[in-house]
Order: C-alpha cells, then structure tokens, then sequence
C-alpha cells in the first residue's frame, strides 16, 4: 500500500516523477512532500507520470492542483501523462483536464 | 434489502485503502456490473470515507483511537447500496462552497471541495444524512445482481463416508 | 489491545473469501511479518469461518439470512489477534474424534475434521470459547507492528491556499 | 473468485484436471463435482494439476482425499502436481504427503 515515487532527470529541463500505487488521503501526503522537495531543489519544470497509478482520489487532485499552483509561481509548469481512463475520467469530472496538460506519454510532455 | 456486510475500521487514513478493497470485491463478486462501474464506486467510497475521517477533525492522530468509520453493503433485485457513517460533528450537504471555474486562475486556489461533487457524479443516487451527532452518506447503484451458482451445499455432518462412495453416483452427497 | 477492524459477513461461503482478502490486507499493512506467516493466518481465518458457517447447520441456504460471523481484529505491540465468532450451538473442541494415521488404507474415509488441527498448527495461539450460545475462535500470531510512516497529516480546514505557498517551505502545511 | 477447471486428455491413460484459483468451501464442490464427472466417465487415472491454486483449505483437502478414495476402488488412482511450497504445507501440515503423490510437473506425473 506504499506509494512508489521515483524521479528522473534524464529528460532535461523536465524532471519525470513517476507515481505507482494508490493516491488518496493516506499516501498523498508523501506526493506533496516530494513535489515540495523538487520545487525547493530549484527543478520547476516538473512531469508526473500517473501511469502506474491504479487508484487516485479527489486528494491525490488536490496536491496535484497545489503543486501546479506552487510551480506557476516560480513559472514553471507541471505536465501530467496518463492514458488510463479510470484516472482520466477523475480528471474529467472535475474539469481539471482544463487545467492540465495531459500528455500520452514521457515522451511527449518532453516533447514540448 | 439484504444486509450482505459491515465493515467497522478506525477513523484513519491507513484503513481506507481496506473499505475500498473490500467494497469492489463484495459488489464484483454480487452484481453484474462492468468494471468501470464499480471504479466508480469504489471511488465514491474512498471519498465518503476520507470525509468520514476527517470529520473527527485534526486532532485525531492525538485522540482518535476510540472513532470509527462504519461501511455497510447492502443489496437486493434492483440495485446496491453502501452507506459510509461517522459520528463526527454532521454538516449541511446543501450549503457547500462552490469552485471558480475551471477557466478562472483563481481555481488553482482551491485543493479542496473535489470530494462530493464526485460521489454525487460516480454513483446513481446518493443521499447525505447529517446531523450533529454524526454523517450517513448512502450511495446506491443500480443494476441486476450476478446470476450466481446455484447455492452449493456442503455437508456439516463431519466424518462420514463422502460423497465419493462406490455406487458412483454424479449428484452431490447427503448435504 | 487496540481494537482494528471488523467485519460481519452472511453466514454463507461465498463471503470466506472476503474475509481472507480483509485478514491478509489488515496483517501485511500493520505486522511485520514473512509472508508465509500471513498465509498461514489466512488459512486459519478461512478454516474458522468455514466451522462458523457450517455450525448454523445444513438447512442455512433455506433460513441462514439473518444468520452471520463476525471477525474481530485487534493488535498491540507485541501480538495480533483474530478472532471469529458465530451464534451457532457451540461444541466441545477437547472432545474431537481422531484420525486414523496416514498410513492405515482407513484414513482415506476420512474427508474431514482437517480444519481444527490445521489452525493448531498455523498461529501460535488459539483459544476456543464455546457455549451453547455460539463459539468464538481467538487466534494469535506474535511478531513487531510494521514500522509504520509517521502518521501524516491531513487538512480538514477545507479550502484554503494549501500547502504550496509563495515560501517554498518544505514543510508540512498547518494541518 | 470463481474456480477454473480444465481437463486435458492428451497424456493418455492420464486425464489432468488443471484448477485454478482458491478452493474453499465454496469453491470446492465445483471440484468434487468435476472429479465425480471425470470417474463417471470412466477416466480412473487422474493427475490433479495444483500449481494455479492460490489457496487451498480443509475442504478442498477434503475433496481430494473423497476423490483418492473413490478411483482407488476403480483401480485407478489421483495424482497432484505441486510445487508452491504455501500449498504443499497443508499437505505436509495434515500428513496427506504420504497419502498422495505429489510431482513437480504434469509430465513427471504421466510418467509413472
Ligand atoms: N462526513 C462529513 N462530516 C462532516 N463534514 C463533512 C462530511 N463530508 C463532507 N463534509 C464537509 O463538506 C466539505 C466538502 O467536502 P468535499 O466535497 O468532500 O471536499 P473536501 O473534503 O476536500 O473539503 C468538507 O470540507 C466538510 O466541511
Ligand atoms: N464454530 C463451531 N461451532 C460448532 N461446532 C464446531 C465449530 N468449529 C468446529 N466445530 C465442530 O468440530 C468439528 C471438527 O472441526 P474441524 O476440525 O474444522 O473439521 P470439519 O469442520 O471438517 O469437521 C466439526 O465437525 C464440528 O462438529
């Protein structure tokens, strides 16, 4: 039930954080917290790649608008890939698809 | 309705990730649901129950021990229910603060307020009933059950010569 | 001992299955424990409310409905404890019949009364409280809490700016 | 959470019942039922194929013992493959090793 965050700088400027678990009240804590720890590293051009997302909630959303939100004010920016349709659709309902930049892979949201 | 199953878990976050487990797999095993359906529900559980928690308010880590989160199923021809109760301090589900739009800056502003305007979309009904002595959110989807097995019997007769005697018969034993 | 989680099921098979899936999440997210152990307790668990099931009778499929088991789980620091319990008519577990052993051609009559010595073998504890009223099977397995993550904080404050202010704080928020 | 069985004829005199998935007591009269099939077809030698099963109880214990008992006075007999060590303890645990015999392949078993 542990949330899997690993980083990867291998993209520049972009830095990938790839998500693998379940998001939501109990894990989410330790994606905002990392998110908080690359914006302080200086790294404002942040990719998050939910593929190996199996489960995220209206929690995992909001760090996920936070972190956006933190990034825009050092004007960076932070990217989302996610092909998934049950993560999509959390995104849809919301409308937060508006909000985001979601991309169909790493790839792509390097592409830029 | 049939009362299929209660799940009781302490108000923390470590145990939601439970209710949600156990929700799919009861309501995959009992109604003829595709999957995304029961994503969707699975999803309006985490919520409801994250709402739950929270409800007893910041304090919990300190004091919680004794507060809890009731998960009950529920079923019958037409359609599945699964209410998520908490005693915590209730709420006025009508009275909620809204969002900018999506397409206002300001929107990055708000983390928060996601949780029922998605329970109210994933689920095909769902009704709040708060009060200050605490929360029920009670979320219905319909659809037809599974057409299960036939009930299969087993036989509690305890030591006996089975069902594999030497007459050969193809029909269950004396359950 | 601090009380975890419960669940109440149907009497009935098909929800054995859930409350192994329950018992096994429960045990590898709080113990620190090999996953052989985990099996093993699962198998336990399945063989007392298979004993919890049958003990209402043959006749369950007709009247079983209002009848259930009701699996407590508990923990401290140095042992978890799971206990199932069941209204059936309770039974006397210091007087069960023996095998023959494995050996004697005889043996292969036997196609029950496995479950018992199983659970004896399997945790390393079991207490069987039985009455006329109904059984409870409390069983024990000792081994360390899992080191859990500090327990995270949440914010229930609602909207507000969030965590991710101007300040590049790299703390938690104020929850 | 249902049980799958497949019967395979192609390792004559054998017939492989393969199963699948947790057999408990729900699951388990599915089984006994397939094996009261198979012996009522004639089929006397049966190699159980073990190695799909996630979990195994009592019951189901209980059903290969009825099944063992049942061949055995056709002539025939009920063999296991197994090799997941979390199985075969309930074996070992309940002393059915020395009731049944149990091979680490299907082919090890139909070559007796
Ligand atoms: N079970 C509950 N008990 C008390 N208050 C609740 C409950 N559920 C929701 N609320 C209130 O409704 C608000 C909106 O809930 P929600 O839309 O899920 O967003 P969030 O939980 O992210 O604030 C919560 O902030 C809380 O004030
Ligand atoms: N919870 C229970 N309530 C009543 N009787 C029980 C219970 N558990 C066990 N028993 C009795 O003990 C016997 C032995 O149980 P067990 O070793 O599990 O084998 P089996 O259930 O296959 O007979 C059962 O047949 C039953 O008569």
């Amino acid at each position: 039930m542990d949330l899997g965050l690993a980083v990867d700088d291998s993209h520049p400027p972009y830095t990938v954080l790839a998500v693998k678990g379940e998001v939501d009240v109990y894990t989410a804590p330790r994606l905002r917290e990392k998110l908080v720890e690359l914006v302080s590293q200086g790294k404002h051009q942040i990719i998050v790649d939910l593929e190996g997302v199996d489960f995220l909630d209206s929690t995992g959303l909001g760090v996920l608008v936070g972190g956006l939100k933190r990034l825009r004010s050092h004007d960076g920016d932070l990217g989302l890939v996610c092909t998934q349709q049950r993560i999509l659709k959390v995104f849809e309902i919301t409308g937060l698809t508006k909000v985001f930049a979601i991309h169909d892979s790493v790839e792509a949201a390097a592409a830029r | 309705m049939e009362m299929i199953l209660e799940l009781e878990i302490p108000a923390s976050p470590e145990y939601i990730a439970i209710a949600r487990l156990v929700v799919s797999s009861i309501v995959s095993s009992r109604r003829n649901l595709p999957d995304d359906r029961i994503d969707d529900l699975k999803l309006a559980v985490s919520e409801a129950c994250t709402n739950a928690i929270e409800a007893y308010g910041p304090n919990l880590a300190e004091d919680g021990a004794g507060e809890r989160v009731r998960i009950l199923v529920q079923d019958d021809d037409e359609k599945l229910e699964v209410d998520v109760a908490d005693s915590g301090p209730g709420f006025d589900p009508d009275d909620l603060p809204t969002h900018p739009p999506v397409t206002d800056p300001e929107r990055l502003n708000f983390e928060r307020g996601l949780g029922i305007p998605l329970i109210r979309t994933l689920v095909d009904d769902v009704q709040f009933v708060s009060s200050p002595g605490g929360t029920s959110v009670r979320m219905t989807v319909y659809g037809e059950p599974l057409e299960l097995h036939p009930p299969e019997e087993f036989e509690p007769e305890g030591f006996g010569p089975g069902d594999f005697g030497p007459e050969g018969t193809d029909v269950e034993g004396s359950g």
